[in-house]
């Protein structure tokens, strides 16, 4: 496969995921939609390792295609992190407000 | 690098010193009397550094050197040579005035006020003596702070936005001054510290003037500089904070804004940018002057029907100083002679109006004209010291302004026959408003406000009667301040390309 | 490397004392001596050039005397914000030894994205960073404006963290070296390729935010205002510097050769930035909502750094973290201490107050960049590095303007304090301790000094 | 067009629409199924890529935890369909127009260049669990041990922000 | 007395001690002492300025410079005096009626408050000392420095009632009017620096520096230096001050705006005749400069009634017969007429003076009349001041208007013309004056009749001494064609190189017997119309345009006060505060605005700040990839 398929491919899903931040206003989906972003960038990586496995440089050592391998664990890792707070500050707003809609939020402005 | 403190260190410290001091003071002789006597002192020591000004024989005592901020070629480097000298020595000789002669205000926290006078004075003589480019906007800046704060607290009702006007204004300058004392210090070549150590560029005199500058880049460092200093001077169209914020100020602090902050301007066209850029300064001369001679006439046209005494004074200020700046940019033996004994004469006699406009101003609590007269009746002395000081203002021979605007004018004539025609129609004008303020504050019958006011105190008759006796003195005998300058009006006008 | 691990394991301990201890005082004085301890191991380092615990880092972390001593600013700044404001955090909510350890953990971010020499650790470290804060942000559970801004900042972060991880993944996709470590970069000749172009985009924009660079600014205001102050006073200094500090690191290391092919998007971000900050600013009426606004302000004036890309720019940053920091913390604290956070509060504070008022005008000053101020030293700084940049001499009149017009606003509260009388009181003089005052002076002293003498610090630099 | 094409195709055209539609579903329970799709058909483009590893991590973190939780919670905020009120279509034409465009930008720029780069397919032992595994003890055992700071730091956040005063 | 010319600087230092004397000690001493030691410095100026002229009477010239005014590379200048004939003679012409007039003033003003007599006459010595410097100065610059000093007293005196608004205002015109001209003769000396490089007289002068001068120079520096004499001496464009100037005390009219200061131009283009000579046009301009103000002003005159007035306005027309001397370069007469002007004017000011005093202080002559009989004295002195001042054979004012009525002739037989029939004006108005005045009945109030008297011995005095030189004043200068060998031009030889055209004698003799005659039926015209004079009512047609002074005082405020006052009040309201103000303020109003403005982005909204944040990455991009 050329690499360009795959970018055009996660930077559709990115963009659908930064499309999804612009327009929905449920705080879950946008949130759903970064980890949609986060997804279309692992994807990339990936594709982008075994780019890299394929040419000359990364023959001469095996690790280096492993490192992007590597670098999308560790963003899973953190994306874990991350929902876990997220979610927590998203039920602890839904408690005061019961509601999850984030054009609700402008008590602070200009 | 004498062993001993050197007499430009000591005009920074003393002032710095006893202005922190005063912060501490209770009551409000205290401060007073120690702002008077600690102004006193710093007199004595700047009447003293008069006494060693042959630099080849006294150097140590009026050079020093310190190590300061190595990295970058910067050093605390200050000297006295004649500009310098004579304007610390203005400041000097103004601040004990200016104390002596208001001492009936009472001011409220007279520590502060008189603790924030001090501070000025030190950032005004830092100024006049430092020779390292980064100590001179240090002290350019630090000069203004106090004023900030004197001019918001202790000023008239509309103080505080037209100080803050004034600040920015200043403030604003001053950083475009800084991009270009970056620029040049960019361009000076290295420097070799005497303990053997090198900084790759140096924010020293000689190193900005030996800065390698194309005249293109002389070309818009210049109107960096000088935008900074036109504001301060102020010279038109810069000038519109300086008449509100004289009339907002207490007026000691307008006598420090009017008789030395302005002279900061002249100081730093003479210490930098005419050293600095001598291209430039060729090749906008005419430019300079011409905005000079347009705000020249045109102050004085508005200070013919100005009601606001205070105001008066700012726009004939405005004039004044145009005329010294057209003469600095003229560049020739007559005008930059001419403008140095201005810059002295004019803070004396700027003063002495202050004064008299103070205590009218105390008395009756007006400073419009059309609501004063007849003071004459009651306070002839005033009156007389009023209109000597007046005289000199519009230069009337055998006063100092005399002296300095003869030469000047001169001096413009040389360069270009209209240039002093022009500004000449500024000793009419002069004459009118100046003639017009004596005649409607001073003449004519008292009225209700005026009727009560007195004649002046014991201590307002010695300042003035010192300001009155340097009126003439310098008037009659102009010699003894040529020589202090020559060497300092020769050495600048070499840099005439 | 030293600081990496011990901030963590403080963190930590930090974590354990609100489990066992049950005074609320006792954390604060923990979280002191641990930072003190920081700042100790973290100056043997520096001194020494060896870290204690001597980890094959298979070389993700380089250290060396600049950032090292950009480490000592961050804790020293820290350790001034916990004796001024410890105590406010102990006001925020009952976790106070929670709270802490998550100050811990994001010094453990700054350290790590002070240090990182591959983009995973820069990513890891600002999001050690990040997520400590977003649970700061929200951590006055009942105050609806905390929770705004934590959902708000949290959103805005994680959309940020993606463009950045899209960012580095086409930097890794374009670097034919295939390596994530900053100094390994092939950017080719000439003109660089294009993913490592696109990669740079999206990381200058996911930089900007964390920064908070216009127009990628806009959960500052509202986040600053929304957090507990306290937290505001620590975000807005010792993380957003540490930003600053990551930022540059990566662009000169990983783009320093070609910085003539970026240079216009930072010259773009600068001035929007000073124009939002600066402009944005003047009309605030709350005092934390301005200083939201200047921090803006003042970080378009960092930019300058990342603008010149040269040793002035290095230098001038440490001084300008430390005498933004100092004055930010410093000036925070005194707000902390306001009935009234808006600019009337502080009307005649010096009556009142005259102690707090001098030190707060000196902080104000130093922000304004008045000289003898360190303020003035870093802008100082700055200037220099962008004139020696040589390029674009225009944008450092632009900056110029706009500290001109910085002087608007925070002269505004030096005008309140100074030449304003006001009736109520504007600090409840309970809260004010002789200890809390002679804090304040140190923070002031610190600021004078720098601004008098900055080889003190800068001399670190070169050690 | 070989299988690998198809199969490419495929799974694109899945990831895709299935993340459209998470967009355009009204109810946040459908939006997270489609979503979960969506990690699917990423952990086959995975699959496809040799990169066993993340592809089972892929559907165990994300799909299996991840998703869950969110689902979790969507369940426990009961949250309907019709949560969100009238849409303001002018500010999604907006969105899409500034979204697309800047995919267009992106794409436009990236595409320019001629030169094919190809990708390994099914083959490569990189992704591989042992392999992975070596390295992440080896060379990146600082960050793999620096991670756990971010879980602690999350789960204090947990802690103060979820614990009821 | 081993040289009397070495303590030459004690001449002016006199009056300038009297000045700080009665100054400082206004409050203290008595009017007696005042009067004794105003009057006393000026005699002793006087008695050494006779023994200077004694010494100078042979064709010496003393230079003397003091020491170093100013000096730097560019200019050297002194503080230096020059005495030669010329200077000698003014000091005794200034010395001489100037003490005259201060004893006068001891009567005069006896009734003012002792400091007011004190300020008074600390005035009048001031001035005489400035006048002094302005003569004896030994460059343009100590010349200039008298010249403005002069100029400051005439504005301190005639605003010496400053209570009066109309006072303070005819002193501030008197003074602004001088700066005007002072303006020009500054920027001849400025002129004078650039090429010459010295302002020193004798260095001026002499043929090598002439030969630096250009012939545009030379015409520029003496136009310039005359439109300072018009300033100083009243001349069109730059009169109408001195009519003005009347508002102050009758004897400062005398020596200020009669005898000294106002003839300070002739003396001035009189010392630079050397400069002068070399210019035909400024020559020219000079001529009709000086014809066109004796003309206009002798026709005005016509039509006053304030006694000062007709004096005033007499004056300028008499000063513009000095001019026209100047112009038709009869140096001499020039400077003959401003001694025999001294005498007659400065004795026509003090008899209106004592007839002011009489009259308790009414100065409208259609309130007098006939006061011949109770004053005889002031009436004989001043019928004696008419005469000379008429020109009548005999007096004084013959020898010197005849001499500049020659000149006139041998220059142009127009000029002469017009100023024949000027002279006749003069004799009519003078002889108005007299016989309004002096004749017929008294039209004033009763208690005005009571309270009439003669003056006291210090007024008439004077009155009488400057009478009887007003009558032998002119037989210094008897012509030649009347047998005499006028020792004036004798005198002034060294210094004036007259340039007049020589008449031969019978020439002479016609000119002189058809003005006398024509004056004498001028002065008949003038008895037979106002021997019983009744009080008219106004005039009409051209009378009514004299009696308004042509209107040059309305001309000047429409064309020149009024402008400037609008100018400042444009400059001050709009381009002041709107404009440059306005702009100053429009930034601050401007970053407020857009303060206001740019908060507004800060919607709170986070789908609003997410777009923003696209919409820049779509900048950045553009920039990046396609910039």
């Amino acid at each position: 496969m050329d690499i360009k398929a795959y970018i055009i491919l996660s930077l559709t899903l990115f963009t659908i995921g930064i499309i999804g931040v612009l327009v929905r206003r449920n705080a879950i989906i946008v949130f759903m939609c970064i980890e949609l972003m986060l997804n279309a960038v692992n994807l990339l990586m990936v594709a982008f390792s075994k780019m890299h496995a394929a040419s000359a440089v990364a023959k001469a050592s095996v690790n280096y295609a492993s490192d992007a391998q590597i670098f999308v664990f560790f963003i899973m890792v953190v994306a874990a992190a991350e929902v876990s707070v997220g979610l927590a500050i998203i039920v602890m707003l839904y408690r005061n407000t019961h509601s999850v809609d984030i054009n609700f939020l402008n008590r602070l402005k200009n | 690098m004498g062993s001993y403190i050197t007499f430009p260190e000591l005009l920074i410290w003393l002032p710095l010193v006893a202005g922190i001091i005063s912060f501490f003071l209770k009551g409000q002789n205290a401060a007073r009397n120690w702002a008077i006597v600690a102004s006193l002192i710093i007199l004595a020591v700047s009447v003293a550094s008069l006494f060693y000004a042959d630099d080849a024989r006294y150097a140590s005592y009026n050079r020093v050197n310190y190590y300061w901020l190595k990295y970058i070629g910067n050093s605390f480097y200050v000297g006295l040579d004649g500009t310098g000298r004579l304007l610390s020595f203005l400041t000097a000789l103004s601040f004990p005035i200016i104390f002596i002669s208001t001492q009936k205000n009472n001011y409220k926290n007279p520590a502060a006020f008189y603790g924030l006078m001090l501070l000025t004075q030190a950032g005004l003589m830092g100024v006049f003596v430092a020779l390292d480019a980064l100590l001179f906007y240090f002290f350019w800046e630090l000069a203004l702070i106090p004023v900030y704060f004197l001019c918001s607290k202790w000023g008239g009702e509309k103080r505080i936005q037209t100080t803050f006007k004034f600040f920015v204004y200043t403030f604003g300058g001053s950083l475009l001054m800084l991009i270009g004392i970056i620029y040049v210090y960019l361009h000076t070549p290295q420097r070799f510290f005497e303990d053997g150590s090198v900084s790759q560029h140096s924010f020293a005199l000689q190193s900005f003037m030996a800065a390698l500058l194309n005249p293109e880049e002389q070309q818009w460092l210049f109107w960096l500089f000088f935008v900074a200093f036109a504001i301060k001077m102020p010279v038109f169209p810069f000038h519109t904070w300086q008449p509100d914020t004289y009339d907002q100020s207490p007026t000691s602090v307008t006598m420090v804004l009017s008789g030395i902050m302005v002279k900061m301007g002249l100081f730093g066209v003479i210490r930098w940018l005419i050293p600095v850029f001598p291209f430039a300064v060729d090749s906008f001369s005419n430019v300079v002057i011409i905005l000079c001679i347009a705000g020249i006439i045109y102050a004085s046209c508005i200070a013919i029907m100005q009601d606001n005494l205070k105001k008066l004074i700012a726009y004939s200020s405005i004039a004044h100083i145009g005329l010294m700046c057209a003469a600095l940019f003229a560049l020739n033996e007559l005008s930059v002679q001419g403008a140095m004994i201005q810059l002295f004469s004019h803070g004396i006699n700027i003063i002495g109006m202050w004064i008299v406009v103070d205590m009218i101003e105390r008395q009756t609590g007006v400073k419009n004209i059309s609501q004063l007269g007849g003071i004459a009746h009651k306070a002839p002395v005033l009156t007389i010291f009023l209109v000597i000081i007046a005289l000199a203002n519009i230069a009337l021979p055998l006063t100092n302004a005399f002296v300095g605007e003869f030469l000047m004018f001169s001096g413009l004539f040389q360069m270009n026959v209209w240039y002093a025609a022009a500004a000449g129609i500024s000793v009419i004008l002069a004459a009118v408003y100046t003639l017009r303020m004596i005649q409607k504050v001073f003449y004519g019958n008292t009225n209700s406000l005026t009727e009560g006011i007195k004649d002046i105190s014991l201590a307002e008759k010695l300042s003035l009667t010192v300001i009155v006796a340097f009126i003439f003195f310098l008037g009659i005998m102009p010699q003894p301040i040529i020589e202090f300058t020559k060497e300092a009006v020769s050495q600048l006008i070499a840099f005439k390309k | 490397m030293n600081a990496i691990i011990f901030s963590a394991v403080w963190g930590i301990v930090m974590m354990f004392s609100g489990v066992f201890i049950k005074s609320k005082t006792t954390p604060r004085y923990l979280a002191i001596i641990g930072i003190i301890l920081l700042f100790v191991l973290n100056a043997v380092q520096l001194n020494s050039g060896k870290a204690l615990i001597d980890i094959d880092t298979h070389d993700m972390i380089r250290t060396n005397s600049f950032n090292l001593s950009f480490l000592a600013v961050v804790f020293g700044s820290t350790l001034l914000f916990f004796l001024l404001s410890g105590r406010d955090v102990e006001k925020v909510g009952e976790h106070v030894g929670e709270y802490f350890a998550l100050i811990f953990f994001v010094l453990c971010g700054v350290a790590l994205s002070a240090t990182f020499n591959t983009l995973l650790l820069l990513f890891i470290g600002i999001e050690i960073i990040s997520i400590p804060l977003y649970i700061l942000t929200g951590s006055d559970k009942r105050n609806l404006k905390s929770n705004e801004a934590a959902l708000k900042y949290f959103l805005m972060g994680s959309f940020s963290t993606g463009i950045m991880l899209m960012g580095i993944a086409f930097i890794y996709g374009g670097n034919s070296n295939a390596s994530f470590f900053i100094n390994n970069i092939d950017l080719g000749q000439g003109k660089m390729p294009v993913m490592i172009a696109v990669g740079l985009v999206l990381l200058v924009i996911s930089m900007s935010f964390k920064v908070s660079a216009a127009p990628f600014h806009f959960w500052t205001p509202d986040v600053y205002d929304g957090s507990p102050t306290v937290f505001t006073s620590f975000m807005s200094t010792i993380v957003k510097v540490a930003g600053f500090f990551a930022f540059v690191r990566l662009f000169e290391n990983a783009f320093g050769k070609i910085q003539d092919q970026w240079q216009m998007l930072i010259v773009v971000i600068t001035i929007a930035t000073l124009l939002i900050g600066n402009v944005t600013a003047v009309f605030q009426q709350s005092v934390k909502r301005m200083m939201a606004y200047s921090s803006i302000a003042q970080a378009g004036f960092m930019l300058l750094a990342l603008f010149a890309m040269n040793d002035w720019g290095k230098e001038g940053l440490v001084l300008y973290a430390a005498a933004y920091s100092v004055a930010t913390v410093g000036f925070f604290a005194i707000i902390l201490k306001m009935n009234d956070y808006t600019i009337e509060g502080f009307n005649g504070l010096a009556k009142q107050q005259p102690v707090i008022a001098l030190t707060a005008t000196i902080f104000l000053l130093s922000l304004t960049g008045i000289p003898l101020t360190a303020g003035f030293m870093g802008k100082f700084y700055m200037l220099m590095a962008a004139v020696e940049n040589g390029q674009n001499y225009w944008l450092v009149i632009v900056a110029v303007i706009f500290a001109a017009i910085s002087a608007y606003y925070y002269f505004r509260i030096i005008q309140a304090m100074y030449f304003k009388s006001s009736d109520q009181v504007a600090m409840d003089s309970v809260e004010i301790n002789p200890r809390f005052k002679i804090l304040l002076i140190i923070s002031a002293a610190i600021i004078l000094i720098l601004g008098i003498y900055p080889e003190l610090l800068l001399g670190w630099l070169y050690h | 067009m070989s299988i690998i094409t198809l199969l490419f195709i495929l799974l694109s055209a899945m990831a895709a629409g299935s993340a459209i539609m998470m967009l355009l579903s009204k109810s946040p329970v459908k939006s997270i199924l489609w979503l979960i799709v969506v990690f699917f058909a990423i952990s086959g483009h995975y699959v496809l890529l040799n990169a066993q590893f993340l592809a089972i991590v892929n559907i165990i973190v994300y799909a299996g935890a991840i998703m869950v939780l969110f689902l979790f919670v969507v369940m426990l905020m009961n949250l309907n369909a019709e949560s969100e009120p009238a849409k303001n279509y002018r500010l999604h034409f907006i969105g899409i127009i500034s979204g697309g465009s800047l995919l267009i930008i992106i794409l436009s720029a990236l595409m320019k260049n001629d030169q094919q780069q190809l990708v390994q397919m099914k083959i490569g032992d990189q992704g591989l669990i042992a392999n992975l595994g070596k390295v992440l003890f080896t060379n990146y055992v600082l960050p793999f041990e620096i991670a756990s700071i971010l879980f602690l730091s999350a789960m204090i956040g947990a802690v103060i922000i979820g614990k009821k005063n | 007395m081993s040289n009397i010319l070495e303590l030459i600087w004690l001449i002016p230092l006199l009056p300038l001690i009297g000045f700080i004397i009665n100054g400082l000690g206004r409050n203290k001493l008595s009017k007696r002492l005042v009067g004794i030691i105003g009057s006393g410095v000026i005699l002793a100026s006087f008695i050494l300025s006779m023994l200077v002229f004694m010494q100078v009477k042979n064709g010496t010239t003393f230079n003397v410079s003091y020491f170093d005014f100013i000096n730097i590379n560019a200019l050297q200048l002194g503080f230096e005096f020059k005495l030669d004939a010329l200077s000698s003679l003014f000091l005794l012409i200034i010395t001489g009626v100037g003490f005259l007039i201060h004893v006068y003033s001891t009567s005069y003003m006896h009734e003012e408050a002792a400091k007011d007599f004190a300020k008074y006459f600390s005035f009048l010595n001031l001035f005489v000392f400035s006048m002094l410097l302005l003569v004896m100065g030994g460059n343009f610059v100590i010349m200039f420095i008298g010249w403005e000093g002069v100029g400051l007293c005439s504005y301190l005196l005639i605003g010496y009632w400053f209570t009066k608004e109309e006072n303070t205002n005819a002193a501030n015109k008197a003074f602004i009017m001088n700066r005007i001209g002072d303006l020009g003769f500054l920027l001849a000396v400025f002129w004078l620096v650039a090429k010459v490089g010295s302002v020193n007289f004798d260095v001026v002068f002499s043929a090598a520096s002439l030969a630096k001068l250009s012939s545009t120079d030379i015409t520029g520096i003496t136009l310039l230096l005359f439109i300072g004499a018009t300033g100083k001496s009243a001349q069109i464009p730059l009169y109408t001050w001195l009519p003005d100037a009347m508002a102050g005390p009758t004897p400062v009219s005398a020596l200020i705006h009669a005898a000294t200061m106002v003839t300070a131009g002739i003396y001035m283009i009189a010392r630079s005749n050397a400069l002068f000579s070399l210019s035909e046009f400024t020559l020219a301009v000079i001529t009709i400069t000086g014809l066109v103000t004796a003309l206009v002003a002798a026709s005005i005159a016509i039509q006053q009634n304030d006694i000062k007035k007709v004096l005033a306005y007499s004056t300028v027309s008499q000063l513009g017969f000095m001019f026209l001397a100047l112009g038709t370069g009869n140096y001499v007469a020039a400077v003959f007429h401003v001694l025999t002007h001294a005498f007659f004017k400065a004795l026509l000011f003090l008899g209106s003076g004592s007839v002011i005093h009489a009259m308790g202080g009414e100065q409208d002559i259609r309130n007098m009349g006939g006061l011949h009989k109770h004053m005889k004295i002031t009436s004989i002195t001043f019928l004696i001041g008419c005469l000379a001042i008429s020109g009548i054979p005999g007096f004084s004012g013959f020898f010197s208007k005849d001499e500049i009525l020659a000149g006139a002739y041998g220059h142009s037989q127009l000029i002469y013309a017009i100023a024949l029939f000027t002279a006749l004006l003069t004799a009519f108005y003078m002889f108005r004056l007299y016989f309004i005045t002096f004749t017929g009945k008294f039209r004033g109030t009763h208690e005005q009749e009571h309270h009439l008297h003669e003056s006291p011995s210090a007024i008439t005095i004077p009155l009488i001494i400057l009478a009887v030189l007003s009558i032998i004043g002119g037989y210094i200068g008897v012509p030649e064609a009347l047998g005499g060998k006028h020792e004036l031009a004798l005198f002034l030889s060294p210094v004036v190189k007259s340039a007049a055209h020589h008449l031969d004698h019978n020439t002479e003799y016609l000119l002189m017997g058809l003005s006398t005659v024509l004056v004498l039926a001028a002065i008949l015209f003038a008895w037979v119309k106002f021997k019983n004079y009744k009080a008219a009512g106004e005039a009409t047609g051209f009378g009514r345009i004299l009696q308004h002074k042509w209107y040059v005082d309305e001309i000047y405020d429409a064309v020149i006060v009024n402008p400037l006052r609008y100018i400042s009040d444009f400059f001050d309201k709009i381009i002041e505060k709107k404009g440059i103000d306005g702009l100053v303020n429009g930034v601050g109003k401007a970053v407020n605005y857009g303060s206001r403005q740019l908060r507004l982005i800060q919607s709170g909204q986070v789908g609003a700040y997410v777009l923003l944040m696209v919409i820049g990455m779509l900048v950045l991009f553009i920039i990046q990839l396609f910039a």
